[in-house]
């Protein structure tokens, strides 16, 4: 009743128009400007990784081989340009941290879903600008922290993204980057996951209480939901890492003794810890950790869908049904995390326990595929480099996903774990495949980004070599698998290794060519960013509601007023009273559907 | 005693530049380092871990943290003045550690305060050498085949275990002393300090199973003296 | 564009299947008395997961190809039987075949963990330290010596921390640096870590365990060939982990005490 | 098969509440409006109400905490060196000032509602008992404080055993959710004194604040039971 008594009042608004640059593109408010600056981020430390990668390769393939220019950039890692051992190590575990965390967690998540997800829930912005902004810049500090353990004297820690204790507790004696440089890595991971935790939580809310009139749950674009799953995961997850990661500070700096057992010797020294737990780590890590891989994939089957769906001029067979199944992904991810133990010394029982839902995985999995296929048949497939990718990532997707058949049974594992199958595992089915989602997301939404139309023809030869380049990568990494050969080893000295040292040189080459092929897309960002054609509202004629606004959307989205919404998405392969073959969500007409009209 | 000391030091001080004037004469102390009761057995060194390093001997090696000789000779014992003489400022040469075989070449590598020390890794294999010191600042490189010398100071005396992280019986002793007054013994146990100047010293012998034990000894003119080490050997 | 697509994705997967065929990068022949299980199950596996791995390329392909050509008429098909029949099949198939190979896969996990070693199994301690493996048998008494870790001093060799000078038990230890088993002898292997966690991986013996820190582990296997094999740690341990290896020579049960009075003697 | 398509359904979606909140200004879910009736002049912008984040936080501190348990339960089984200490008892205490405080919020709230429905018409007696519900999260703090020093006083620093170890954790961790709890009740005070508090924020901030209590009293009770 107040309301009535109430002067009018202006329209609800989650922050005034940017009136400084430093509002506008630095510190801002704005949800789109916050996408970017992550897939800014994303860009940044993708890049690095890759140099760290092709450092890693070299050195694998050509093992005494000396690399021009390193040793000015690191005198003890690589003294005459040749890698250390230790060095060798410490550029995996960057390279690792940085694309687990900033590049597959940030890009198709962080970025694309903070830019895209409220548009496509009709809203003006998050709940909480602020919360977002903050996120952004938390992550940045937490890279710019982890980044800065190359520059602390023994370099960054060298006991691999997993940091299993008490190689990562003890401290410097352990080995170079032990000390400092892995307490510097724990501090960033803890940071980061305060960032994803501020960004999990306007997510959920935006997606819970933003939605704009006529959006129902049941009308969510594909990707909304990915975006909402993805971050229903990560509030658990990260909410379980940073425990872990504050645990492991105090076991460094405080002489506390969470994950140090008694009795450990090093350089002779007993060490003065005593009574923690190493599989403690393990588990607290893998809780999160398996989660974080769906982390990284979930969002990117959201986008191929989202992009498969424009570009077949169809809608999924049944949306609802790869709705289901992405849950069961989430669900069951915090379920399996213990096959990743299977040989580390838990309860062997408890392997069985683990190992029977890791293979329920791979139903929901070809539930998903068997959709993204299904839907292909008699649809009207545009080619593009969006689709393309998208294609590129169900054929990726298929290839990392069979591999689990293997690593979810202990007892292949007595043969797999902790080989380059493991690596070639992984690499497929969640680095690469939420590559390709990502580039298939920033062909896809570059024109509504930017208002400039990427360039096909680069875009397309940056497909077909990176996708036949990653197969030559990663495929093989599966034969050394089979063969016994194990990962994380620095140079390959045992007796049954010297055969596949050939392939391992054949993939280092892969990998040089397929990392300077990148280059291609990193140009064709920036070409078209400037020079490349207008585009319209709706290139690609879409129903989701990014497509009703100008390409690039004003400060606020809407221009003030909400969309109305009267349609779930997937109004595709109809025939509209202008002949049009889709209806945007926010148009109130009905159509004839004239799928199998025949 | 304090005063004693510095009024002794700063005497020998004097006399040792004049001396260093007067040309290379001065003092000698000779002696032979020994050992009473039963050393441990030196165990066989087991390389079947680096194939490279263990094709290399037809018998095993054995460990070196007690080399003994004829007539209990005791070796890599580092006799040195550890106090009357005056600190002298590092050599040029630089002092050189070589890893041969999977073994430290010398076991005992006795050289000065800021002298420069050359690591040489003469193996197929990659090398980590790590020393453990207390007063010094630590590091742990690795030094991967046919890669550069390693060159490094130490800024104060210290006896420093060596180790290699990567073959864990690969175990070595930098011996970083004060002033150029030092011998290691080797086969036979006999050492000699020559050119001391006249005046009280205190002479240390260093082993590094059996500690240090030290004599005071006076030198005037040109004389020799002789001085002798007995350490008692522990059979484990 | 498209049909280029379709036969790359083809070729691809077909390309990739070969060297599988072929097994032109064969693990070590199994030389364990449980090993076949492994490897049959693992040959199990791999006909499902290459079957399935061929067909969704294959389809994926053959779809794209039939799809991707601009049609006149404005209709688009559904795929016959819809979503319910892909995800009943999904299932059910996908269902039926996790599930079996779960239930075999079972079977040879129980035969290595789940079986207690024989009465008579040989025991041998093998401790995992920075870089190096380290084994020790009880020798004539039967008894290890109690570990003392404050004891370990590698300079010396006194690897396991022991103190022969009090503990009579230990004075007949014999402690080595390769690991030497009579052939056809059943082994029961006593893990100890002596710093971080390593593991314990022989691929031809189809054994693989990690080293807990401050839990010490056990495993037993039979080896059947004589012969000399590798030993490696799978468990990122540090900057030598690549080096992290040792020899395991399974012997005559003649050669194997010639080979343990040798090493009594030289300890 | 021809399917067809449901009729646009353009009433359906969100509550009629969740409209209003997008269109009467600043006033999600209903501004503080004061007996008088006029609503003063907005003094910022802001997003329209979200009711659902303070429960997605809430879930997350639980996780945290749930993992923090984990750890504990873990680390107590593995150890050897596990050592019964006694809680400093002045804990007891500053557990019955956050139970007080959240019964003070309670109140707070009733009245601040009371106000607003215009059945109160003094504005300081919300203010008092949200003062009052200040006060005590602060004497709580000090209490968690007097009982550090108890603790250090026995000798008992972070490293020297496990439990005090969990205790100084978990105590540091708990405090440091409710300083945030503090600025948020802070926040609420001054936005009322501004009226225009909207009584989103006012619930999110109490409800928050009692799960700080609840959390509490779940720490207390399992290092009570562990330590």
């Amino acid at each position: 009743m107040h309301e009535t008594s109430a002067a009018p009042a202006p329209a609800a608004q989650h922050h005034g128009p940017p009136t400084t640059f430093i509002s506008k593109h630095v510190f801002s408010l704005d949800h789109k400007v916050i996408g970017l600056q992550y897939y800014g981020l994303a860009l940044v430390a993708v890049f690095v990784g890759m140099v760290l990668s092709w450092l890693m390769r070299i050195h694998l393939g050509w093992t005494n081989a000396a690399i021009p220019g390193l040793q000015a950039i690191s005198p003890n890692g690589a003294p005459g340009g040749v890698i250390t051992p230790e060095y060798y190590l410490q550029l995996m575990t960057m390279h690792a941290t940085l694309m687990v965390f900033f590049v597959l967690t940030t890009a198709p998540f962080a970025a694309f879903g903070n830019y895209f997800l409220p548009i496509q829930v009709g809203a003006e912005d998050m709940p909480f600008p602020h919360f977002n902004m903050m996120s952004f810049w938390t992550t940045l500090t937490a890279f710019c922290v982890l980044i800065s353990a190359f520059f602390v004297s023994d370099g960054p820690p060298l006991s691999g993204w997993t940091a299993y204790a008490p190689l990562s507790a003890i401290g410097k004696v352990a080995g170079p980057g032990e000390g400092m440089g892995q307490v510097i890595w724990a501090t960033a991971i803890g940071i980061f996951c305060i960032g994803q935790l501020l960004g999990a939580l306007n997510f959920i809310s935006t997606v819970l209480d933003m939605r704009c009139k006529g959006m129902t749950l049941s009308r969510l674009p594909i990707t909304a939901w990915a975006w909402f799953i993805t971050s229903c995961m990560g509030l658990t997850a990260f909410a379980v890492l940073m425990p872990a990661c504050i645990l492991l500070i105090l076991d460094h700096v405080a002489g506390t003794s969470f994950f140090i057992p008694s009795g450990l010797v090093i350089n002779d020294q007993l060490l003065p810890h005593s009574g923690g737990s190493t599989l403690l780590w393990q588990h607290l890590f893998w809780f999160f950790g398996h989660p974080e891989v769906y982390i990284a994939i979930v969002p990117g089957m959201g986008i191929v869908t989202h992009v498969l769906v424009t570009n077949m001029r169809r809608p999924m067979l049944s949306t609802k049904a790869l709705l289901y199944s992405m849950w069961a992904l989430a669900f069951l991810s915090y379920m399996v995390y213990g096959h990743h133990m299977f040989v580390s010394g838990m309860n062997p029982f408890s392997s069985l326990v683990f190992s029977f839902p890791t293979l329920m995985i791979t139903i929901p999995s070809t539930i998903v595929v068997l959709l993204w296929i299904g839907s292909l048949y008699g649809s009207k497939l545009r080619i593009n480099s969006a689709s393309l990718f998208a294609l590129g990532f169900v054929s990726m997707f298929v290839s990392g996903g069979v591999s689990g058949f293997f690593l979810a049974q202990p007892s292949l594992d007595i043969m797999l774990h902790a080989t380059y199958f493991v690596v070639g595992h992984f690499h497929m089915v969640m680095g690469v495949a939420a590559m390709f989602g990502i580039f298939s997301g920033t062909y896809f939404w570059f024109p509504k980004m930017t208002g400039r139309m990427m360039n096909e023809t680069l875009g397309k030869t940056h497909f077909w070599l990176t996708f036949v380049g990653t197969y030559c990568i990663f495929m093989p990494f599966h034969y050394l698998g089979m063969a016994g050969n194990v990962r994380r080893y620095a140079s390959f000295t045992d007796d049954y290794l010297q055969r596949l040292i050939p392939l391992h040189q054949f993939i280092t080459i892969a990998a040089l060519f397929t990392g300077s092929v990148q280059l291609i897309f990193f140009y064709n960002l920036i070409y078209s960013r400037f020079r490349g054609p207008q585009a319209s509202a709706n290139p690609w004629e879409g129903t989701s509601l990014e497509w009703i606004m100008p390409s690039p959307p004003p400060w606020n989205n809407f221009g003030g007023k909400d969309p109305i919404v009267y349609h779930d998405a997937d109004q595709y392969g109809v025939r509209t009273s202008t002949g049009a073959d889709y209806i945007m969500q926010n148009s109130p007409e009905s159509a004839v559907v004239v799928r199998d009209g025949d | 005693m304090q005063m004693k000391h510095a009024v002794i030091a700063g005497l020998v001080m004097l006399g040792a530049s004049a001396l260093a004037v007067a040309g290379p004469s001065g003092g000698t102390v000779t002696g032979k380092v020994t050992y009473e009761g039963t050393p441990a057995k030196m165990k066989p060194i087991d390389m079947s871990k680096e194939p490279s390093c263990a094709k290399m001997y037809a018998t095993p090696q054995l460990v070196e943290t007690v080399v003994t000789g004829a007539g209990n000779s005791l070796e890599n014992v580092v006799v040195y003045v550890s106090a009357g003489a005056p600190d002298e400022a590092a050599p040029s040469t630089a002092a050189t550690f070589t890893q041969k075989g999977c073994r430290y070449i010398p076991h005992l590598l006795a050289f000065q305060v800021n002298q420069e020390l050359k690591i040489i890794n003469d193996d197929q294999t990659s090398h980590n050498i790590h020393p453990l010191p207390k007063l010094n600042r630590e590091w742990n490189k690795s030094q991967p085949p046919g890669t550069p010398p390693i060159s490094e100071k130490y800024d104060k005396a210290e006896f420093i275990p060596v180790k290699c992280n990567v073959h864990p019986w690969m175990h070595g002793t930098f011996a970083v002393l004060k002033n150029s007054h030092f011998a290691v013994t080797a086969d036979g146990g006999s050492f000699s300090l020559a050119n001391l100047p006249p005046g009280k010293y205190t002479i240390t012998a260093w082993h590094e199973s059996y500690g240090d034990q030290s004599q005071d000894v006076t030198i005037s003119g040109t004389e020799s003296k002789t001085v002798n080490f007995v350490f008692k050997a522990k059979p484990y | 564009m498209a049909k280029l697509l379709a036969v790359t994705i083809i070729v691809i997967a077909i390309l990739s299947a070969i060297p599988v065929v072929m097994n032109t990068w064969k693990a070590p022949a199994d030389i364990s008395t449980h090993g076949h299980l492994i490897d049959n199950q693992m040959s199990d596996t791999m006909v499902e997961a290459g079957v399935s791995f061929l067909a969704a390329q294959i389809l994926l392909a053959i779809f794209i190809w039939q799809f991707s050509s601009p049609r006149t008429d404005g209709k688009v098909k559904t795929f016959p039987g819809g979503a319910k029949g892909l995800v009943i099949a999904a299932i059910v198939l996908v269902g039926v075949e996790v599930l079996a190979l779960g239930a075999f896969g079972s079977k040879a996990w129980a035969q290595v963990y789940f079986t207690p070693p024989g009465v008579d199994a040989m025991p041998i301690q093998v401790q995992a330290g920075q870089f190096a493996f380290y084994f020790r048998y009880p020798g004539p008494d039967g008894k290890f010596g109690p570990l003392h870790p404050e004891m370990i001093n590698e300079g010396n060799q006194n690897l396991f921390g022991l103190d022969p000078e009090h503990d009579v038990d230990s004075r007949d230890d014999i402690v080595t640096a390769e690991m030497a088993i009579p052939v056809n002898k059943e082994i029961h292997l006593l893990m100890h870590a002596k710093d971080v966690s390593h593991s314990f991986y022989v691929p031809a013996l189809r054994i693989h365990q990690d080293f807990v820190p401050g839990l010490d582990l056990s495993l037993h296997f039979t080896a059947t060939q004589i012969g000399k094999y590798e030993i490696v740690c799978s468990q990122l341990c540090g900057l030598g982990h690549y080096n992290m290896r040792a020899y395991l020579e399974v012997m005559s049960p003649q050669d194997f005490d010639d080979w343990q009075k040798k090493q009594a003697a030289a300890q | 098969m021809a399917t067809t398509l449901p009729p646009p359904k353009p009433d359906v979606g969100r509550p009629p509440e969740r409209l209003e909140a997008g269109h009467n200004g600043n006033g999600g879910f209903g501004n503080l409006v004061p007996a008088d009736g006029n609503l003063r002049a907005l003094q910022e912008y802001s997003p329209p109400p979200s009711s659902s984040a303070i429960w997605v936080g809430i879930a997350a501190i639980s996780m945290s905490f749930a993992a923090f348990t984990s750890a504990l339960i873990v680390r107590q089984g593995s150890s050897t060196d596990w050592r019964h200490i006694t809680l400093p008892s002045v804990l007891y205490l500053s557990t019955l000032l956050l139970i007080l405080s959240s019964v003070t919020l309670e109140i707070a709230r009733r009245r601040v509602a009371a106000f607003m429905s215009g059945q109160e018409t003094r504005a300081d007696v919300p203010k008092r008992w949200l003062y009052a519900t200040l006060s005590l999260g602060v004497l709580f703090m000090v209490g968690q404080y007097l009982a550090w020093l108890q603790l250090r006083s026995q000798g008992l620093y972070l490293a020297t055993n496990p439990n005090s170890s969990f205790f100084y954790l978990f105590t540091a961790l708990h405090a440091l959710h409710v300083l945030g709890g503090l600025a948020g009740l802070v926040r609420v005070t001054r936005k009322f004194g501004l009226s225009t508090l909207r009584r989103s924020t006012l619930n999110a901030t109490s409800y928050y604040w009692h799960f700080m209590g609840v959390l509490w009293l779940y720490l207390f009770f399992l290092l009570w039971m562990k330590i």
